[in-house]
């Protein structure tokens, strides 16, 4: 099989003959892989004779002519892949009566702070948190592949580092963590609310009701 | 959104003796019959603060701190039972309250210092504002699709070729089983094999196939018409040694006639 | 997310208003399933408010839609899925180079024996190898197509005699059987192998121990 000349990609032509083919290819093997596929894989199908912004390009047109489809083509953490559009998935889930996890406030509130604080200990995070967090919460992360250990804080005890995993960007459709969504700014929330203004005043207001009440 | 952040409205936060309690309490006077939903309801006692805080426009300093601390103590004996711990968080934050407003009830020092985080409220400000931030982060990252919940990947069937792969032998290979088996056999000088040996041995093996399914086959049809000296060498060779191997017999039914050879298995076999 | 009403199926109507949009979610369906949809399953997707044959339209307007992709929608016993077509796949190995399976060394070992000393009966194979050669190992050389029985020994029994065959020549690359390997010169099995320098020796001892050892 490897004997047989590749038509499609003569060795000695840095330019594929049929853009057409190499675009099938590509969507062949990006619609049959588990994994996003980054471009050096997907120069690996035409034996790296494919410059990246030839590739780069024709991944593009194949993204637009699958723009009206079912599927869309996307470029993730690790490379790019298929996947359903979600207006879909309402008629998929019909499929599969099973439920995909749905994470409760502890690991999404620990989540969050992973990724935006990364790396941190469980320490950092009771600490922003004001709770303990229990390990369950730190173990249904980890078993689904979006957060991992990533050495240990040098002090006393070695903490554990946790930080975020490609899977945990691919899995959000996310490229990088710059694509994940600004906090807040803490400032406006003092202004905003009047309640807490007088937290934030640095004169406090001695009034006259503090005796009483308490 | 309003529902991520807090209880909602419409459901009762606890049954209290068979009441429904809709609403959260307006301040930190939490009804130990609710304590428990309480404690599932909120993260934490800087959840809870926080809660107060935007929902009921709670003044922090302005909660009773003595009614607050008596009740609190009450909820540990109850609490122990079961989350002493999450117990322990929320009375570690009552005495921070405390601690804030009995040290603003202190007479101001004449001369202030500049360091503005000497304020016992800065403290518990900057958490709070912490804690919100990550907890907006929370729902956003939630809001964000994530593969499963909100999209499926695809993935489409390679078909294969029905053919398996095969084995892919070299000349190196075969070289190596061929000296593993000399060295085993210890025979190396009687299986040496010479390259005019190799080319008998092809000889015999095409003598053999051209004489398969025939009675014989004639002498000269041996030698093709364009093979050189050392072919017709070989090719010779090769019948001499199938002669001796008793694979093959010649004969000859006169002299000068024409020179048969024949198959001892087509012979046997007839 | 549930919540929204299904446009495309009013549940009052048993047709679909949007064909378009029904394929899209049969073909989203197919492309992420791992096996085969049956009808029965595809007409969930509808909460079996599609007919049968409604379905099977859009299954063949779809097929069609494919027929000239890289992947093709196919029905087979257990219902239909999407596979790649075939000529897509000596790409797609390039992404997956599996390791390719070895023989045996029994095989390889019958294979050189038949090779360098043709004819050969399985007799003579078991005696050079000091071992008996078991049938699966001459089938597969057969199956193979590297090997052939040329005839028989004319011996008790009547043994087949077995030699190689032009196949097993093209497929080791080779123009004829002197192109293998020989192991005349000393020096080669030295450097190759240290453990039978002896047997480099030109006269080694093995009149005498040669019918013991075989």
């Amino acid at each position: 099989m490897s004997n047989q000349p590749i038509s499609l990609l003569p060795s000695n032509l840095s330019e594929p003959k049929d853009p057409n083919q190499v675009k099938q290819v590509l969507e062949a093997a990006l619609l049959t892989s588990q994994d996003p596929l980054p471009l050096s894989e997907l120069k690996k199908l035409f034996d790296d004779e494919l410059s990246t912004e030839i590739l780069r390009r024709l991944l593009e047109e194949l993204r637009e002519k699958w723009a009206e489809g079912s599927v869309e083509l996307v470029c993730v953490a690790s490379g790019w892949r298929f996947h359903t559009k979600l207006e879909i998935q309402k008629f998929l889930n019909k499929l599969n009566p099973q439920k995909p996890p749905r994470y409760s406030r502890a690991v999404l509130e620990t989540l969050a702070i992973i990724a935006y604080r990364q790396p941190v200990t469980r320490g950092d995070i009771e600490e922003i948190r004001g709770v303990s967090v229990s390990s369950p919460v730190l173990k249904v992360l980890e078993a689904r592949g979006w957060i991992e250990a990533i050495g240990h804080r040098d002090v006393p005890g070695r903490p554990i580092l946790f930080a975020t995993t490609k899977d945990f960007l691919n899995d959000l459709n996310l490229r990088s963590l710059e694509e994940l969504p600004l906090l807040e700014e803490p400032g406006l929330l003092v202004e905003q609310r009047g309640s807490i203004e007088l937290l934030s005043v640095p004169e406090p207001i001695y009034n006259s009701s503090t005796p009483e009440s308490l | 959104m309003s529902q991520f952040l807090s209880p909602t409205n419409t459901n009762p936060i606890a049954n209290i003796r068979g009441e429904p309690m809709m609403e959260v309490p307006r301040d930190l006077f939490i009804p130990p019959d609710a304590l428990e939903v309480f404690l599932d309801t909120f993260q934490g006692p800087l959840d809870l603060l926080l809660y107060l805080i935007r929902k009921h426009n709670l003044e922090v300093l302005d909660i009773p701190m003595a009614e607050l601390t008596r009740q609190y103590m009450a909820y540990v004996e109850i609490m122990r039972a079961n989350q002493l711990e999450l117990a322990a968080e929320y009375l570690l934050m009552t005495a921070l309250l405390i601690e804030i407003k009995s040290r603003m009830l202190l007479p101001r020092p004449i001369i202030r210092t500049n360091e503005d985080d000497l304020d016992p409220r800065a403290e518990l400000m900057r958490r709070l504002l912490e804690y919100e931030q990550m907890k907006l982060a929370a729902q956003r990252l939630n809001d964000i699709p994530q593969v499963e919940r909100d999209f499926t990947l695809v993935q489409v069937l390679i078909e294969q070729t029905v053919a398996k792969r095969l084995p892919e032998v070299n000349v190196d290979d075969l070289r190596n089983a061929w000296i593993t088996l000399v060295v085993r056999a210890q025979v190396n000088r009687h299986h040496r094999v010479t390259r005019a040996e190799l080319s008998v041995r092809s000889h015999m093996s095409r003598i053999m196939r051209d004489l398969r399914g025939r009675e014989f086959i004639e002498f000269n049809e041996l030698f093709g018409p364009s093979a050189g000296v050392a072919e017709v060498v070989v090719t010779f060779l090769a019948l001499l040694e199938l002669v001796k191997e008793s694979l093959v017999e010649i004969s000859q039914s006169q002299p000068i006639g024409i020179i048969y050879v024949k198959s001892t298995d087509f012979l046997t076999s007839v």
